[in-house]
């Protein structure tokens, strides 16, 4: 009886899951409570810049003015089009779509993320290097509320860094799933690997969408604040 | 070469101490201020329900090995499975207790967290290993602090470097020293003496030496010892030398010509800020427009104030607060 | 890894093929996916961090010895102190019982073949190495002296040691728990045995769930405030600095979150070990299961609200300090009502007593009045004189040494037959729980009475009133130390020498005991189907499935 | 259970609703909807808030169809809403103590029992 059980498993199932459905769902839950703790990991960033936005809130609004809203906008929309297009590759492994066209949708989305990073570090980047705006390295803003704008691009580079850590390991991910639907891997029958990652990408998506707001939008940029 | 020495040391200093061990073993720190009998108060009785929680739970654990230790190994307990009303029973009853205790606790901690208008106040700035303490009067003082029993003192404190404690065992109050802030605690010593002042948080390589002593003593030797020191200017003083000295009172004219506002009778007083906020001008508040001055700016007027942090330290912050406070009990003029 | 691993491998008694005999070379352990190997290497590493931060405390005894300090510079008793605090905390305490016990028995005890995700066990220990080395290596060249808590601007700006490597150790060391409770989560939920409904389950898996959880949404944040400490050093950049508007207070809010559960990570499966314990030596079923079982999800999720209460004096606002001061006592409930569950199921219990159950009741008594004495850091106005004193030493030894060690050995020593296929030989193993609960007392009832005198924590000299106290918790140390040796010898010594143990020397329940021991690699020929409560010592003995 | 299949013309209509959401926020940000002022030192700015709102609709469109958290069990469910509410434990008692550490006005022992007031409300 033993025996029978193992010759069972098709050769996705690894050992110790008795149905395929069962390791399915471990690996979609995995994902979930990692990304739990990838929220209290960004959660921890957000709540400093909410302390320090609300103990200093002029000097950020400050601060902010000197990001580009439009770049910002651009980017959103780009990595929403990235969450569209990782999400109709999944759409595709699961309906049994040919080969190539999950490849061709992974493609895209590996192609928005890395226009979401090229955007934030050959412009945003250098433009605010050029401005003197990086503290630590180089900051020579010496306008009203230094200290608090100071302040404000520790956390301006801190939080889009660490979002831009999370883009890279993302596009290490696709790039992998791609050399894996290459070679074939994925079927209407086995896509885990595929939903899991979109799971992550839709995360680091979602981080986008709220650092957005807070960065770029702070207290509105009608004139000159209050 | 090691071990020669912690063998040394255990001998040497075990016998040493074997003699010091006949001494009796010190319980309980002596009571010196108005606070301190209601905190040990608290003390004795959480000792209490803890001695009475423990005692009950470890004579149950022995009894309960005696009378049931395994007689035979087939043996069969019988099977009880659990018994509600006793489940309610042990919650029901340390939940009420915490709720006493927390009560109780509370309003102890929320009258001493507040000190009685009338306390005289002594500044207090911690530094990396060293306490200096300054009299309104002007008298300084390095790790030690003369005040006059039965009259409530108010320490207002801040650190030059990093986190520091005022703590006072016998007093029962401590208070964290914060760079950047004023925190503040006050005591009212209730018998003469010397008292140990400790710091209360790590703070680096000397955290072990920066102790010191509190001497409380009689109001007239207090007196005495006050006005026995050099003749010295007090704070107030020593703020209006510094407040002309720095360029201050050219902007910061009395009769409120100036480009800055007249600090005469502002000290107390809540203002409306130009971001919005209303804030009550406090020692805070002064130590922010001195550091930020551009966060801390008045209405109508522009924010050309320059900063002077680094400038100057933190006693000298302190010196200009008196001075403004100073200014503060005058009655306004002008505007 | 130390010779304890190695020489295991040559054939155990009793020749049938299990997971220590499976495969031998070093190969075969360093790239196990095997959840009971892993349980092994973690034992092996924590074991050797453990003596590193004993050996630290042995020497900080030592110099209390005088006034004046007996034997290094303040600066080295600073440094001693603060490795002492990191190699304990992050090295030793959070990962003790989860990822050896835990690694090993979880899989076991609801019945499955192993882990859900048995490369990422492996990563996780390779990742705890990896912190462990960051760790080591800011040890040997210079030490740390921040202290475990890492408080700014001290850490940040003023202190001149390896700050930085000491922060990415605990920083890497943080995934590696991360990685185990994520395992134990998903394993848990999704591969209990057919019949292995929540409420069968062993409380020992209820206390490792409780602790999944506490790892999963808690050690983040102290990532991130590890990260923010070592970017400030790098770059002086003034997060935390009060110059530029930073708010040290703030490092202390991201900290504790998640060190006061931590706190929780290492009680509670201590608290799940004495569960089976009391049980198995009692041969009788827990008192009240189900609540023993919630009050462990209980603290689990109230450990999260009352951080506040290390911050009563740091000027944080009167408000705040309230609101964590009814939290702060509201989490002791939970542990009162295991502590009364946990006597009241020696009721009518027919009682032995081997060396597990004296570590067991040991950990009782010691945990009651560890969970005690923080009434009083709970409640404000003590909490104003008590805080930063030795009463804290105190405090959290009881609950971390009397109470997480207790439970660790009483664990090792209830599961070593399990584990290696081989018996202990008990006499020495009673003599050496009652050296260590002697040794114990005798170390850290004095610092309560030192805390209760104002002698502030952290101090290389103290005044001379508090000679004597120092001077008995010295001479309790040492006894202490002989009592932590005295295991580890006859433990390995038992590896070669140590009479065969049948699958269940201790008749204890639970679908641990129905492998043989050392159990085969797949723990289970087949996955078995439970078919009544847990802890059924009374009934009829039902053959499993 | 297989994976609930979502027509790809759900995907399109998400997809363009979030693209409209991100131009109204950024729209938004550019026209003052004022401030409305609590007491005397807390100001409610409401293009803050409608930012937020925003982000969080943005958020759910995400987490409810790109994730397919619409579909899956309630232990997917209740891991997310584990997340953010222990987010929000950490985000409320912090702020418990940075917004309220500047209130000065200690509350008399009687007033314990009353609703803690702060005197400039």
């Amino acid at each position: 009886m033993a025996d029978m059980v193992h010759t069972a498993h098709s050769p996705a199932l690894v050992h110790q899951f008795e149905t395929k459905e069962q390791q399915h769902d471990a690996g979609s839950l995995g994902m979930w409570v990692f990304l739990a703790t990838e929220i209290m990991f960004f959660g921890g960033v957000f709540m400093s810049y909410i302390v320090y936005r609300a103990l200093h809130l002029e000097a950020f609004i400050q601060g902010s003015h000197f990001l580009d809203v439009t770049f910002g906008a651009t980017n959103t929309a780009v990595l929403i089009c990235s969450s569209l297009t990782m999400a109709l590759a999944i759409n595709a492994a699961q309906t049994g779509k040919s080969k190539s066209t999950i490849i061709t949708f992974l493609g895209l989305t590996m192609l928005l993320g890395a226009a979401f990073l090229f955007i934030k570090f050959a412009f945003e980047w250098t433009h605010d290097w050029t401005e003197g705006l990086v503290p630590g390295l180089h900051f020579t803003y010496s306008g009203p509320h230094a200290p608090g704008v100071e302040l404000f691009f520790c956390f301006y580079f801190f939080m889009t860094g660490l979002h831009a850590l999370h883009m890279v390991i993302g596009l290490g991910i696709l790039a992998t799933l791609t050399v894996m639907a290459y070679r074939g891997r994925f079927n209407s029958d086995y896509y885990a690997p595929l939903e899991v990652s979109g799971l992550y990408w839709h995360f680091v998506d979602i981080v986008w969408i709220f650092l957005f707001p807070l960065l770029y939008l702070i207290g509105g940029r009608y004139g000159g604040g209050h | 070469m090691i071990s020669a020495e912690i063998a040394r040391i255990f001998l040497d200093g075990g016998g040493r101490s074997l003699a010091s061990a006949l001494a009796p073993i010190p319980i309980r720190p002596p009571a010196a201020s108005t606070i301190a009998e209601g905190v040990d108060k608290l003390h004795f009785t959480l000792t209490g329900i803890t001695l009475f929680f423990t005692v009950i739970i470890f004579s149950t654990i022995f009894f309960f090995m005696i009378k049931y230790r395994r007689q035979s190994e087939d043996e069969v307990p019988p099977e009880i499975e659990k018994n509600v009303p006793l489940e309610i029973l042990w919650t029901g009853i340390p939940t009420l207790i915490c709720v006493v205790l927390f009560f109780w606790s509370a309003s102890l901690y929320i009258q001493n967290a507040r000190p009685p208008d009338a306390s005289t106040e002594i500044f207090v700035v911690g530094k990396q290993w060293m306490w200096h303490l300054q009299h309104p009067e002007g008298v300084r003082e390095i790790n030690e602090l003369h005040v006059p029993v039965g009259v409530p003192i108010k320490l207002t404190m801040t650190s030059e470097d990093v986190i520091h404690d005022f703590y006072v065992p016998a007093f029962r109050v401590k208070k964290d020293v914060l760079p950047g802030r004023y925190s503040s605690l006050w005591f009212q010593a209730t018998k003469t003496g010397t008292y140990h002042i400790f710091c209360g948080q790590y703070c680096g390589a000397e955290h072990a030496q920066m102790i010191g002593w509190v001497y409380v003593m009689e109001p007239s030797d207090y007196a005495a010892w006050l006005s026995g020191g050099a003749s010295h200017e007090s704070m107030a003083q020593a703020g209006e030398r510094l407040f002309t000295q720095l360029g201050c009172v050219t902007c910061h004219v009395t009769d409120n010509t100036g480009r800055g506002p007249s600090l005469v009778g502002l000290y107390g007083k809540a203002e409306k800020l130009r971001s919005g906020e209303t804030r009550l001008v406090d020692e805070a508040l002064i130590r922010q427009a001195i550091v930020f001055p551009n966060s801390v700016i008045l209405p109508n007027y522009p924010p050309v104030m320059p900063t002077f942090q680094g400038q100057i330290n933190e006693e000298q912050v302190l010196q200009l607060i008196a001075y403004v406070k100073s200014l503060g009990m005058q009655e306004r003029t002008g505007k | 890894m130390s010779t304890a691993v190695a020489d295991v491998h040559e054939v155990p008694v009793g020749s049938h093929v299990n997971y220590l005999n499976a495969s031998y070379g070093i190969k075969s352990w360093l790239f196990t996916t095997d959840h009971k190997r892993i349980a092994l290497l973690y034992l092996a590493s924590i074991t050797f961090m453990f003596f590193i931060g004993g050996t630290a405390a042995v020497l900080m005894r030592i110099h209390l010895i005088e006034p004046q300090g007996a034997l290094v510079q303040p600066e080295t008793y600073n440094k001693l102190f603060s490795i002492h605090g990191i190699v304990m905390v992050f090295f030793f305490l959070v990962p003790s019982i989860p990822a050896t016990l835990g690694n090993f028995l979880v899989p076991m005890m609801i019945g499955a073949r192993d882990l859900a995700f048995p490369k990422l066990n492996l990563l996780s220990w390779y990742v705890y190495i990896v912190g462990a080395i960051f760790t080591l290596y800011a040890i040997i060249s210079g030490g740390v002296d921040t202290g475990w808590t890492f408080y700014t601007p001290f850490s940040s700006l003023y202190s001149q040691t390896h700050v930085i490597a000491t922060a990415l150790g605990v920083f890497i060391t943080g995934f590696s728990s991360i990685l185990t409770g994520l395992n134990f989560i998903v394993t848990i939920h999704k591969m209990r045995a057919p019949g292995m409904t929540w409420f069968r389950l062993p409380l020992f898996i209820w206390a490792m769930y409780a602790t999944s959880v506490i790892f999963i949404l808690g050690t983040p944040v102290v990532a991130i405030a590890m990260f923010l400490v070592g970017l400030e050093r790098l770059l002086h950049v003034g997060i935390f600095d009060p110059a530029v508007g930073g708010d040290p207070l703030l490092f202390q809010h991201l900290f504790w979150f998640y060190s006061h559960p931590a706190v929780y990570i290492m009680i509670l499966p201590a608290m799940g070990v004495i569960s089976e314990l009391v049980t198995c030596f009692a041969k009788k079923r827990i008192f009240g299961y189900s609540i023993v079982a919630f009050s462990s999800m209980a603290i689990a999720v109230i450990s999260f609200l009352v951080w506040g209460h290390h911050m009563f004096v740091t000027g944080q606002s009167v408000y705040a300090g309230l609101i964590f001061s009814v939290l702060s006592f509201l989490v002791a409930i939970p542990s009162a009502i295991k502590v009364f569950n946990w006597t009241s199921t020696l009721y009518k219990g027919s009682i032995s007593y081997e060396a597990p159950m004296l570590y067991a009741l040991g950990f009782i008594g010691l945990f009651t009045m560890g969970g005690l004495t923080g009434l009083f850091l709970a409640s404000l106005a003590t909490d104003v004189h008590l805080s930063g004193t030795y009463f804290i030493v105190a405090h959290f030894h009881y609950i971390m040494v009397g109470g997480a060690v207790m439970g660790y050995l009483g664990g090792i020593h209830f599961w070593w037959p399990k584990i290696t296929g081989r018996l202990y030989p008990d006499a020495w193993a009673r003599f050496a729980a009652l050296v260590v609960f002697v040794g114990f007392n005798l170390t850290f009832f004095p610092q309560f009475m030192l805390g209760y005198l104002g002698m502030p924590r952290r101090y290389a000299v103290y005044p001379e009133e508090f000679q004597v106290l120092n001077v008995m918790s010295s001479a309790g140390a040492s006894i202490l130390g002989v009592g932590y040796l005295i295991p580890l010898i006859y433990l390995i010594w038992s590896m070669r020498y140590g009479p065969a143990a049948g699958p269940n020397p201790w008749g204890a329940r639970g679908l641990e005991w129905e492998t043989p021991s050392p159990p085969p690699t797949e723990n289970f020929e087949e996955i078995p189907v439970v078919t009544e409560e847990a802890y059924n010592y009374t009934g009829a003995r039902q053959t499993l499935g | 259970m297989s994976e609930h299949i979502v027509p790809v013309k759900n995907y399109v209509a998400v997809f363009l609703s979030l693209l409209f959401l991100t131009g109204l926020t950024t729209k938004v940000a550019f026209i003052d909807l004022g401030q409305t002022a609590i007491g005397k030192t807390h100001v409610i700015d409401w293009n803050t808030v409608a930012a937020l709102v925003i982000a969080v609709v943005k958020m759910l469109l995400v987490v409810l169809f790109f994730m397919h958290v619409k579909y899956s069990p309630g232990l997917t469910r209740l891991v997310i809403a584990a997340g953010f509410f222990w987010l929000a434990i950490m985000i409320a008692l912090t702020l418990s103590d940075e917004l309220a550490r500047g209130w000065t006005g200690t509350p008399q022992p009687w007033s314990l029992l009353l609703p803690i007031f702060h005197p400039y409300l």
